[in-house]
């Protein structure tokens, strides 16, 4: 999967300009950087959320950028929005088989699938989703996007405003899902659990990559901590 | 006693037409955004439709709803055609151009139909009489509760237990979400627009049957519709229906305890109380749905 | 972050610094250019209008809106009557051009249209309006600039005799309806308790207030009188709350729609009453047309209609029937008839004027309607001192068979059915 | 918004030199010198100044719509005020006999004074839901004062308002009633006071504020701004506004009626004026109901005494196609930034 030359414009302002990258898939790629960078822009392009006005974005060789979001879906790249994006006046259960929408046949085994990773889902399956906490509506986030058997994930921001015990957890199930062979790509303001958690990374500045290379290394790189951290480690 | 029931009856059947009305309404405004002020347009192309049908060709008024089934869920995808190209801001530009379009469809009607008021089968016969009673119930009101009823049951169905209801459904309450869930929200809306016309082609028959219809008259079918759906809250049946009686019967109470002239007083009060107390609408349980 | 409501994406962009403020970009000017264009348009007409041969007459009618059906009866017996006197070689060979404007069933449009007509067209005289309150506005208009107006259809009794208004004339009057039904009611069907229904329009509630007053004066008694809304389309409360009055006879102050649904609930719940009856709205063939049975029986009032006629009249009645439907492929009514009459009064002081070789202008003009006394199919038609007709007297009538028949008052009536028949059978 | 300061940072208390500094000031300067000028060439144009007249009044009432549609209120009833307005000043006129002068104020605080009440109860509404309440909200007055027969004269209407009595100005008489030239300027002039005042809201903090409001409430409580006091006093502000023009149409017209005073028609007017020349910009409502009112009274319905309102419909639709922004956008250069 790769980005070539990629140019995303927002409300007529270029956010991403000149943007290339390279992900390999069953790994975990980090985007890290500030406020404002793009990171979002980035993966919303990629999801097909954004339609990119010059440069191309591959998946397993055909270019996707023009494709609609749900074709990009269907391909198996999976969008997880950030903040909570549930649907409020339907069933646990429901939303669940909501995200499992274009492949019908395959709902129930996966449903199984995404029960066993969070339980607490199954448990609350007649309840209405709008009625959950906080976290349990980030994990249906989470869960309904798996629904869709997706071969990469794209997670924005996803420990946003969790508390440290589930943002533990939800890495665990990032690690989980790495091991079931699929791409992770994160992006997120949480930078060092993040890094340290990534094969590979990128640090995005104003629309433009201008760092890469393994998480944990790129944690310790002085210009990304002079960028993040004002120098100081955390 | 019986006198309540026939108020009961009478405000009952009234409201459930007006959920009819409402219902496409709030499929086409919930799945796309589309602020339809055209709607009871629509609603009079229908009514005009079965009414010359009818009229001129002699087809039994149930004969006519067929027809009318078939031609306004094309007539819907039309608008469709027409709102797609409507630029953002959506909600409030699509309602200025329906306002635009309605415009022009109550010209053109009263150059097609002429200005005089179309009644469809005048006519009354009585469903059930009680003369000891009283109480009467004629064949139009039962045919107006019955398709209401079955048309709304349909809609709850269609909704909450089938597959693509809850695609629908999912549209309705988070577009974006829904988008990535891999549902062509696009898709979904033609599919907005068709049941609407349906609904449309329905609610057009009845409206001319149980009310007449002129072509200024699409205002007051606009107005039934935003207020039952704002009321009950957007895709939702069964508060629909419920707004439809609430208003139906209290309309009926107050004309009958304040007299006729109260009624828009007692029906915007309520509608007011309801939305300051109630901004979710009707029976709304309140999750972190915005309004 | 992202905002959510889609009606507001202005405010993200901050005060930006711009430049060139006085150089007119390509858009703006073109808005310029539109503006001016329209300003052209709209002065286009004010030069050059109004030529020495055509005389001509102005129209004001609620030709669209909730009034329109009646606003086009009465537009079309204007345009009868214009085209039958252009067709007779005009008023002393002069052809009379007719200047149709429509109010959208709107006050302040109709003074706008009036104002056009009297500045931009140079009418002679005005004729149309079908509300009180369409009419009052123009009536005010034509007095400021001594344009002579003739209504065809205003009742309110404040409009005549409350200001005295030399230029404003009508061909219809409150009393003409309220002392027929009044005596009517009284004297052939004997009632005692009346329900009155009324709706919220200026004609229609002076005309409840004044049967009321009419009824009591002889002592019948009347338990309800309701208001309702123009265009409310449910009256079973209503008709619940009549059968519980204990009335025989309701009257309708509703038109023409709230009546086609006010009979048929009436008729659905099998109310006992001895009649009912409705000024506005059931003397339309139309009406019986719609409602076919289900109008049987029902009590109507009109002025004239194809077969009522003035005495006297028949054959002038005749011939605009005939050549009404063959102009306009429909049969006159009593609204048309008003229409028609109001242009006729105009156009025959015109007429005089012109053969006593007078210019036509307003205050000759309404002093030639003054004098005016002429019989027409619909009334003997002479104007009083406030320019009220003397002679409106509208006719009771009765559906029979599909047909209206007079029963009221004596000396004109066919025959008279004196139960209502039930739908049932 | 097209028209900020060139140097917004700089302190400009001055509203007159932030106006000057607005980009759109030479047509704003343009047309209301066509609007002051064109009488001295047409003196007998009575039609014409009638209709761009009540134009000019159209105006008022949609720049008084846009104020509360600059918080995000999009109101639907504003025919509540506008028929409150006509009533208090009508019924003070018929029963006290003041003149207009102190009559139509006093109507406007009426129409203001059910702004507040709209303040109160419909605080917590926005969006959908505030313009449903809006509607419903214009039955109250309107049955109340149908039905309060002995009181307001109920459907039969107030008849005989008296007409706007002679300004004296020193030596200069100006009969208002009489002539349509001296109203046309009088409404001219309110016209331009109103819009003052609504380029003064629009470029004012609190203008800012109002808009920060209409597209987020919670960031713009962070910014400091006082949501509640800030939408209540827009609201205030606005439903003074269409009171006064209410009160004014009711000494304009002479009659009244509640069917008439209280219409849809007069809710939906400035909201499509406003639409149409741009809601974004001061001198939107202004232009919207300065170019549809005149186009369909002068144009339209002369030429098609049949079809006008459909032309009427075509417009609008046409505008919204092609400038779904108003009419204003094309003021500006870069469409997206207006």
């Amino acid at each position: 999967m790769s980005v070539e030359h990629l140019a995303v414009c927002y409300h007529g302002a270029a956010v991403i300009q000149d943007l290339s990258l390279q992900w390999w898939p069953g790994k975990i790629t980090a985007l890290v950087g500030p406020n404002g960078a793009g990171k979002t822009t980035l993966l919303k392009a990629v999801g097909g959320l954004l339609r990119p006005v010059a440069g191309r974005i591959f998946f397993r060789g055909e270019a996707i950028e023009t494709l609609p979001v749900w074709e990009v879906v269907r391909r198996g790249i999976a969008y997880v929005p950030e903040g909570m994006k549930v649907f409020p006046q339907m069933s646990v259960l429901e939303n669940l088989e909501v995200g499992g929408y274009l492949d019908k046949t395959g709902i129930p085994s996966r449903l199984a699938e995404v029960f066993s990773i969070f339980p607490e889902l199954q448990e609350k399956k007649r309840t209405l989703a709008g009625q959950l906490s906080g976290g349990q509506q980030r994990l249906l986030t989470l869960g309904r996007s798996l629904m869709s058997g997706p071969r990469v994930l794209l997670l924005d921001d996803p420990f946003l405003g969790l508390s440290p015990r589930l943002t533990a957890r939800f890495h665990d199930t990032c690690r989980a899902l790495m091991a079931k062979g699929l791409t992770l790509i994160i992006a997120g303001q949480h930078v060092a659990r993040i890094l340290k958690g990534a094969d590979e990374a990128f640090l995005v500045e104003q629309g433009r990559i201008t760092l890469s290379g393994p998480g944990p290394e790129l944690l310790s790189h002085p210009h990304l901590q002079a960028i993040l951290f004002d120098g100081n480690l955390p | 006693m019986w006198r309540w029931t026939q108020i009961l009856v009478a405000g009952g059947a009234l409201g459930s037409f007006y959920a009819l009305v409402a219902l496409g309404f709030s499929l086409i405004f919930g799945v796309t955004h589309a602020f339809n002020l055209a709607y009871g347009e629509f609603i009079l192309l229908s009514g005009y439709l079965a009414y010359f049908l009818w009229k001129s060709w002699g087809l039994p008024f149930y004969g006519t709803i067929p027809v009318c089934l078939v031609v306004m869920p094309g007539a819907a995808l039309l608008l469709h055609l027409f709102l797609r190209r409507v630029r953002s801001p959506f909600e409030i530009n699509s309602l200025v151009a329906t306002f635009g379009l309605a415009l022009v469809l109550q010209n053109l009607m009263l150059a097609l139909f002429s200005a005089d008021y179309r009644l469809i089968q005048p006519e009354a016969f009585p469903f059930l009489h009680l003369p000891a009673t009283g109480l009467t119930i004629t064949d139009k009101q039962f045919g107006l509760l019955t398709f209401s009823l079955a048309a709304t049951l349909l809609v709850h169905l269609l909704l909450r237990h089938t597959f693509l209801g809850k695609a629908l459904r999912a549209t309705i309450q988070e577009r974006e979400a829904a988008e990535l869930a891999g549902i062509n929200v696009n898709r979904m809306g033609w599919l907005a627009f068709a049941f609407g016309g349906l609904l449309i082609g329905l609610a057009g028959p009845m409206y001319g049957q149980t009310m007449y219809i002129y072509p200024a008259g699409g205002v007051e079918a606009t107005l039934i519709a935003i207020t039952i759906t704002i009321f009950a809250g957007v895709g939702r049946t069964r508060s629909l229906l419920l707004g439809g009686w609430l208003v139906g019967l209290a309309e009926a109470a107050a004309a009958m305890w304040l007299g006729g002239s109260w009624k828009e007083l007692v029906s915007a009060l309520l509608l007011i109380t309801l939305l300051v107390v109630r901004p979710s609408g009707l029976a709304g349980r309140d999750g972190n749905h915005k309004p | 972050m992202e905002i959510a409501n889609p009606g507001c994406r202005s405010a993200k962009s901050w005060p930006r610094v711009n430049s060139g403020r006085l150089q007119l970009s390509f858009r703006r000017s073109g808005l310029l250019q539109i503006i001016l264009v329209l300003f052209v348009i709209m002065f286009a007409g004010s030069v050059g209008a109004g030529g020495k041969e055509v005389i001509r007459l102005g129209e004001i009618n609620p030709l669209t809106g909730h009034l329109a059906q009646h606003g086009q009866e009465i537009h079309q017996g204007v345009v009868y009557a214009v085209e039958e006197v252009n067709a007779q070689g005009g008023i002393q060979g002069r052809p009379v051009k007719l200047c149709s404007r429509d109010d959208q069933s709107r006050p302040e449009i109709a003074l706008n249209q009036a104002q056009e007509l009297i500045f931009r067209e140079k009418i002679a005289g005005l004729v149309g309006g079908y509300v009180d309150s369409l009419v009052a506005p123009v009536s005010e208009l034509a007095a400021r600039y001594q344009v002579p107006y003739v209504a065809s259809a205003s009742l309110q009794q404040a409009l005549t005799r409350q200001r005295r208004n030399p230029y404003f004339f009508r061909v219809s009057r409150l009393d003409g309806i309220v002392e027929p039904l009044s005596r009517f009611i009284d004297e052939k069907l004997k009632a005692r308790r009346v329900a009155i229904l009324h709706i919220a329009t200026p004609g229609s509630t002076e005309f409840a207030a004044s049967l009321r007053d009419n009824l009591s004066k002889v002592g019948i008694a009347v338990p309800l009188l309701e208001k309702c809304r123009a265009g409310s389309r449910d009256f079973s409360t209503f008709l619940l709350k009549v059968k519980q009055a204990g009335v025989d006879i309701l009257v309708s102050g509703g038109f023409y729609p709230d009546n086609l649904i006010l009979v048929r609930q009436w008729r659905e719940m099998r109310l006992p009453l001895k009649a009912l009856v409705a000024p506005w709205g059931v003397a339309y063939q139309s009406f019986i047309s719609t409602l076919g049975r289900a109008s049987e029986g029902l009590l109507g009032m009109c002025a004239w209609n194809p077969g009522i006629t003035w005495p006297g009249t028949e054959a002038a009645s005749c011939r605009f029937v005939q050549g009404f439907r063959q102009r306009f492929g429909q049969e006159p009514n009593t609204t048309t008839m008003h229409g028609y009459t109001s242009a006729r009064a105009l156009l025959l002081a015109l007429a005089q004027l012109a053969s006593r070789a007078e210019p036509l202008t307003g205050p000759a003009l309404s002093q030639a309607l003054r004098k005016l006394e002429v019989v027409l199919p619909m009334e003997h038609l002479k104007f009083d001192e406030y320019g009220d007709p003397l002679y409106y007297r509208q006719v009771v009538v009765q559906i029979q068979q599909g047909r209206m028949v007079v029963v009221y008052p004596p000396e004109r009536a066919k025959g008279w059915l004196p139960t209502a028949p039930s739908l049932a059978e | 918004m097209g028209t900020i300061s060139r140097k917004p940072y700089r302190k400009q208390n001055n509203f007159f030199c932030r106006f000057l500094a607005s980009e759109t000031w030479p047509l704003a300067a343009v047309v209301g010198g066509l609007l002051l000028a064109w009488p001295l060439c047409f003196p007998k144009a009575d039609l014409y100044y009638q209709v761009l007249g009540m134009a000019c009044f159209y105006g008022v009432l949609a720049m008084a719509w846009n104020i509360l549609a600059l918080a995000g209120g999009i109101s639907l009833g504003h025919s509540a005020f506008f028929g409150l307005g006509a009533y208090g000043s009508g019924l003070l006129a018929h029963y006290q006999g003041w003149s207009p002068a102190v009559t139509i104020p006093l109507g406007a605080m009426v129409g203001a004074g059910y702004g507040v009440l709209w303040g109160i109860f419909f605080q917590r509404l926005r969006g959908v839901y505030f313009g449903l309440a809006t509607l419903a909200a214009v039955e109250i007055p309107r049955v109340i004062i149908d039905n309060w027969g002995s009181f307001t004269y109920g459907s039969l209407g107030l008849v005989g308002i008296p007409g706007l009595p002679d300004l004296r100005l020193g030596a200069v008489e100006i009969s208002l009633g009489a002539s349509l030239r001296a109203l046309y300027y009088f409404l001219l002039a309110l016209m331009c006071l109103a819009g003052a005042l609504h380029f003064w809201v629009m470029h004012s903090r609190w203008g800012w504020g109002l808009r920060a409001i209409r597209e987020n409430e919670a960031a713009a409580a962070m910014l400091g701004v006082n949501v509640r006091r800030s939408f209540f006093l827009a609201l205030l502000l606005s439903s003074f506004l269409a009171g006064l023009c209410g009160g004014l149409y009711a000494h304009l017209l002479g009659l009244i009626e509640p069917a008439l005073v209280f219409s849809l028609h007069l809710s939906a007017l400035p909201l499509v004026l406003s639409i149409f020349g741009g809601r974004f910009h001061f001198l939107g409502p202004l232009l919207g109901a300065l170019l549809l009112y005149p186009l369909d009274q002068l144009v339209l319905q002369p030429y098609l005494p049949m079809g006008h309102a459909a032309i009427y419909g075509v417009v609008i639709i046409a505008t919204i196609f092609f400038w779904p922004r108003g009419l204003t956008t094309c003021l500006s250069k870069r469409r997206r930034s207006v």
